[in-house]
């Protein structure tokens, strides 16, 4: 009988740039400038992406959609490292990733207003569609790394989920069927604090989401999830282990869902102001900008240019968009199947017969 | 009496329960502080406190497994799952222990337990939110299946699915949750589960349908008693399982023709379990084919086609008027 | 030609389909050394190794949910869940993943997977391995079912199956598996799925039945023929879903009566659906009520008494000749 | 941000008793030698029922079932230190602990041979059924405690799976659900190495499954599973814990699946005997008789006596069982619902006439 105590490792906690904006000398990525542009004007533009989501759903152009506000330098962070073979599996709250990925800001627009040309992902972008059934694509993710190793394709994959995810039978399955088969998977819960109006606490009896991949044999790091350059630099970590056949890792992202749960949801309910305020002063765009005012790539007036910029771009999008989205009711019948059974094309003639009578086009 | 939403009817059916009965208790995503994303449970936890009103993880199977196993040591949990398209996470659980533990310790372990969840479509929401799949409960012996179609009988009938001694899968149509108002009289009220309801007598045809598909229901006899002379019969069904056959077979019995209505798909659908019930029970008497409406077996479409997805009130008027001119 | 059992032509089937194909690969509890625990995958191990023959951790939500994403990257899973009692532990994956993601991306991934299950009662099992649950797949939008009845259909439909461009639920009568051999060619055969076979061309009644219950139907009809003079057309199902309704539809209008076998549960069971059809397509033919002769609307009962749950060959000349007698 | 290192624990691993029987003096449990007695005969019974079995199996009197030779020790380990009060959900190899709970071996005869009337807990016993269905009685055991602690009642819950049965994600919910509730259970994963064909190698990236209680915040243990006094002296500890409102534990027992998986299984197929013939030293029952016989309260004559006796004892319950079970097919529909509704009424009388028409009684 083996007695040794079990060595349960250690968790790291990664920060690079701190909440004063301070860099970590140390483990400075060394990104070059431009890079650190197209960083910072991804950042923007999902906000910018985000505000303008909020405003539609306001004025009835958008069905429900959950805001990232607070979350950017989370959500891109996860795929910055990675390149156009390596493969995404978002959730319904990552197009800012989703938009650096290759999906194109329309496409999400349509998405989110009920059109279901907007679902699938882009023809040369490889991604899942996210699900909505909470915590339902982690599995499949797993499978597509999996896929990669049968095929030895230096890949790899990562997989988005929250903490409410974190409780999932299917999500512990998935770290486990990882971890045994060294699938080439990156984990990334992105700890937001909050499930709806549930708090980590009531979620989970740990301090940490973490801590689950040790149960699984999984390797674990604790991210400042509003700390972008920590972001990237874990996860590039993360991915190359699994390129290499290392297998997988789970990265827990702390950041703070500053905004409504989705535009459904009223958070006064449940959370008071005080609980957020002190994640206004962790803002990961206000202190990234500090960042490169401080290292003098961009000063106030190119930030508001940027701003100015993206806004743009999301509007165009929108104007795209409105003239674009056209909804198909003669078309819902079709990618079913491989090929319409009989059965289903009689369903089909029907169904089109009806339109016809009520005058549908 | 005071009218009410649906919502505030199932509150109500919440409220009273948990006042008579200490054993009664809610559990599921939250349905705390925050009241369910419905609010149908808003303001117990303030008045009951966390004990009886408990927030869940994110975990449907962990709700209904843990919620089997409070009902094994006497306890009567009312769940919620948010959306009936996440009972799929629990269907294990459903299954295996809600469903037969009272079968398998041979009544040692009764399952007073019941799973409340919104279904259906028409409020424009995502993927999996829409969903209409109370075949798979109707075919699974050991649960009652119970679908409400206003705020009065909502009130009444979930408040005999907690008093039941069997584990109750209650459907809310969340189409209808704050569609209308209804008399719904202060003192407690509930209805027999099992029982469908002969909402018009008609003679011509039957037309059954249950929940949310009984407001263009209605809307279609009004029109076909009055614009086409149409005498239609219209039954509620409300219990979908165990059926209430004799009253469907009694009906068509009496009126030769019959359409039967609801979102969900139609391959192995409820309109195909009623049809072969007929079949059974009033051949002799059927004058037409049974005609069903219902949902395509396609996946529910996204929202801008759901409404070209749900049967509505021209459908209904057509599909009866073809079936009365059946020869 | 070489007599197989079912359990041989089903390894013949995925021998050669891995054989042909690098993608196809095998992915279940104990299907690696062990050979499944019905022995399906025997041999193959040996020969494809561990990358094809992949044996899982004991999680079927978490086989059906990994193989999903293998399709996703292009690979043909065949996954092997142990006895059909246990795909409810991987109800939400099923039906949330496998039967959907082609219609959710728009065919941008097509989900060509297997899921090989054992079903059926008979084999005096413990709870949960006798269950007949093809109602929950066929009432899923987006799945193909697949029923054989014998070894050589076994093997062409498993064949076909791993062939298809559409996700397939593969239910393997279990009571079969070893119960007679039949002649199964050595040259690749397959049969297209979505077609039902008429086994015995009759005038008087319909006999509709698949999968296990095959072997009692054929047994009736022999003694039906001989013995009462009655003329019975007999059809094997083969695909529930999408279901043949053409071929059940005209050979109903040519006897005008009919009876459906099944194990499954009544209530939505398949006979309804068939009764639907029939009622829709075949209506002005029928003389008689169709009869369903199915599994009753409990819980698969403890194996002492499982016999008496099971329709027999009795039973299904019973219902035959009351159908024929009925005016 | 915090980033103070995660302090994940220590998991012990206890034995009390060597595999030379040498007794740990500092954790000696000190049991009465009548308590010690009754527990060495608690070990033979189990292994003469065991035994008992399988040849009524191999003559056809016996369906499928799991023989548990070499786990008596785990198994009555567990429930050894339960009160009446408490609550115990075995598995389906746990039949020496449900016999010690009060289930008459007629009724465990019945329940393997197809009787119904076998499957349901004695009327006084507070046991769950077992489920057939790997790891679906976890999380209703889970709630019976949770039930125990909203009626403020000072019990537990100990509820058994195997290695196997931990990859279910439903076993990962469980115990997270037990511990966000702070529920009153003790959680057995009893590892025997096996899952059929499948090591635990090709279970879980991890060397143990104890870690697995870590992820979720429920504190930890290894135990020699074949040592019965440190198997009967953690479940104590964790069941004072948790009747005294401290929460769930998880109990690892190291154990070895002597025999066949089921008597539907041929090990040879996947496992060599290399592999198993260490174990032959560790049998539990001899290990306890070597201490006891140092010890000076049981010689070889009272251990043979006391093998005889149960022997007797098993038979006498055969004889009984072969007397008493009876197929009842016309109460198959009995225990359905509280009441049978009208249309599965009229479903059993067509049933009863049918039966009557085949003359079955
Ligand atoms: C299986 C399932 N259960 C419940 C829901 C309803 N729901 C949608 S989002 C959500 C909370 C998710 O929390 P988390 O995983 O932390 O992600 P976040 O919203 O914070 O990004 C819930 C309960 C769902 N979509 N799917
Ligand atoms: C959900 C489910 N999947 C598969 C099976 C088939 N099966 C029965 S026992 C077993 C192995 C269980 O292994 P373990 O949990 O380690 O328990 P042990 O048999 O070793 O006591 C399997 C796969 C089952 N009964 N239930
Ligand atoms: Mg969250
Ligand atoms: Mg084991």
């Amino acid at each position: 009988m083996d007695t040794t105590p079990i060595d349960l490792g250690h968790i790291e906690v990664l920060q690079i740039l701190d909440e004063h904006a301070q860099l970590d000398e140390a483990l400075d990525p060394g990104y070059a400038p431009e890079q650190l542009l197209r960083m910072h004007r991804g950042l923007v533009l999902t906000r910018a992406f985000d505000q303008r989501m909020l405003t539609m759903q306001r004025q009835g152009e958008m069905g429900t959609f959950a805001p990232n506000l607070g979350q950017e330098a989370c959500q891109l962070g996860q795929v910055i490292p990675l390149t156009r073979d390596d493969w995404y599996s978002p959730s319904y709250r990552s197009f800012g990733a989703q938009i650096w990925r290759g999906w194109s800001m329309e496409r999400l627009f349509k998405l989110w207003s009920g059109y279901h040309e907007g679902f699938p992902p882009p023809p040369d972008v490889n991604d899942l569609p996210f699900s909505i059934v909470i915590g339902s694509h982690v599995l499949p993710a797993v499978g597509v790394a999996m896929g990669m190793r049968y095929r030895n394709e230096p890949h790899c994959m990562v997989v988005n989920y929250g903490d409410g995810a974190s409780s999932q039978g299917a999500v512990s399955e998935a770290m486990n069927f990882a971890a045994v088969n060294k699938a080439p998977v990156v984990f990334v819960c992105e700890n937001n604090g909050w499930a709806i109006s549930t708090p980590l606490g009531k979620q989970s009896a740990t301090s940490n989401l973490a801590v689950r991949g040790i149960g699984f044999g999984v390797p674990t790091i604790r991210v400042d999830g509003n700390d972008i350059l920590a972001m990237t630099t874990a996860v590039e970590q993360a991915a190359n282990r699994a390129r290499n056949g290392e297998g997988p890792m789970l990265i827990e992202a702390i950041t703070y869902r500053m905004s409504l749960h989705t535009t459904a949801d009223d958070p006064t309910v449940y959370r008071s102001q005080e609980l957020v305020d002190p994640w206004e002063a962790r803002c990961p765009i206000v202190r990234f900008e500090t960042y490169l005012q401080r290292k003098g790539i961009l000063d106030a007036e190119d930030a508001e240019r940027v701003r100015a910029e993206c806004d743009a771009e999301v509007i165009a999008a929108r104007d795209r968009f409105r003239t674009d989205a056209v909804a198909r009711p003669r078309e819902i019948f079709d990618h079913i199947y491989g090929e319409l059974p009989a059965e289903l094309e009689a369903q089909k003639q029907a169904y089109l017969d009806r339109l016809d009578r009520k005058g549908v086009e | 009496m005071p009218q009410r939403t649906m919502v505030e009817a199932l509150n109500l059916a919440l409220d009273e329960s948990m006042d008579r009965d200490d054993a009664v208790c809610i559990m599921g995503e939250d349905v705390g502080i925050n009241g369910g994303v419905f609010r149908v449970t808003k303001g117990l936890h303030e008045k009951y406190g966390e004990r009886r009103v408990m927030d869940t993880p994110l975990a449907e199977c962990g709700i209904i497994g843990t919620a089997v196993g409070m009902a094994i040591n006497g306890l009567k949990p009312v769940t919620e799952i948010q959306f009936s398209g996440f009972t799929m996470q629990a269907f294990d659980q459903i299954e295996q222990n809600m469903a037969r533990l009272h079968n398998r310790t041979m009544g040692r372990f009764p399952m007073r337990m019941v799973l409340r969840t919104p279904y259906g479509g028409g409020i424009r929401a995502v993927e999996h939110h829409s969903e209409s799949r109370e075949t798979y409960w109707a075919h699974t012996p050991g649960l009652k299946v119970v679908i409400p179609s206003g705020p009065r009988n909502a009130r009444a009938l979930l408040a005999a699915a907690i008093d039941d001694p069997d584990p109750v899968i209650f459907y809310e149509p969340k189409a209808v949750y704050r569609a209308f108002r209804e008399d719904v009289p202060e003192e407690r009220e509930t209805m027999p589960i099992g029982t469908s309801q002969v909402v018009r007598e008609g003679k011509d045809l039957t037309l059954i349908s249950y929940g949310a598909m009984m407001r263009p229901a209605r809307e279609a006899v009004e029109d076909l008693v009055d614009e086409h002379g149409i005498d239609v019969e219209l039954i509620d069904l409300l219990t979908i399982s165990p059926m209430d056959s004799e009253t469907l077979c009694k009906s068509v019995a009496k009126t030769g023709r019959c359409v039967i209505v609801h979102e969900g798909h139609r391959t192995c659908g409820i309109a195909s379990e009623i049809i072969a019930r007929i079949n059974e029970g009033a051949f002799e008497y059927l004058e037409a084919p049974i005609k069903r409406l219902t949902g395509y077996d396609i996946p529910f479409p996204y929202f801008q086609t759901e409404q070209y997805f749900l049967p509505d009130a021209d459908d209904i008027i057509e599909s009866v008027r073809e079936t009365m001119a059946w020869e």
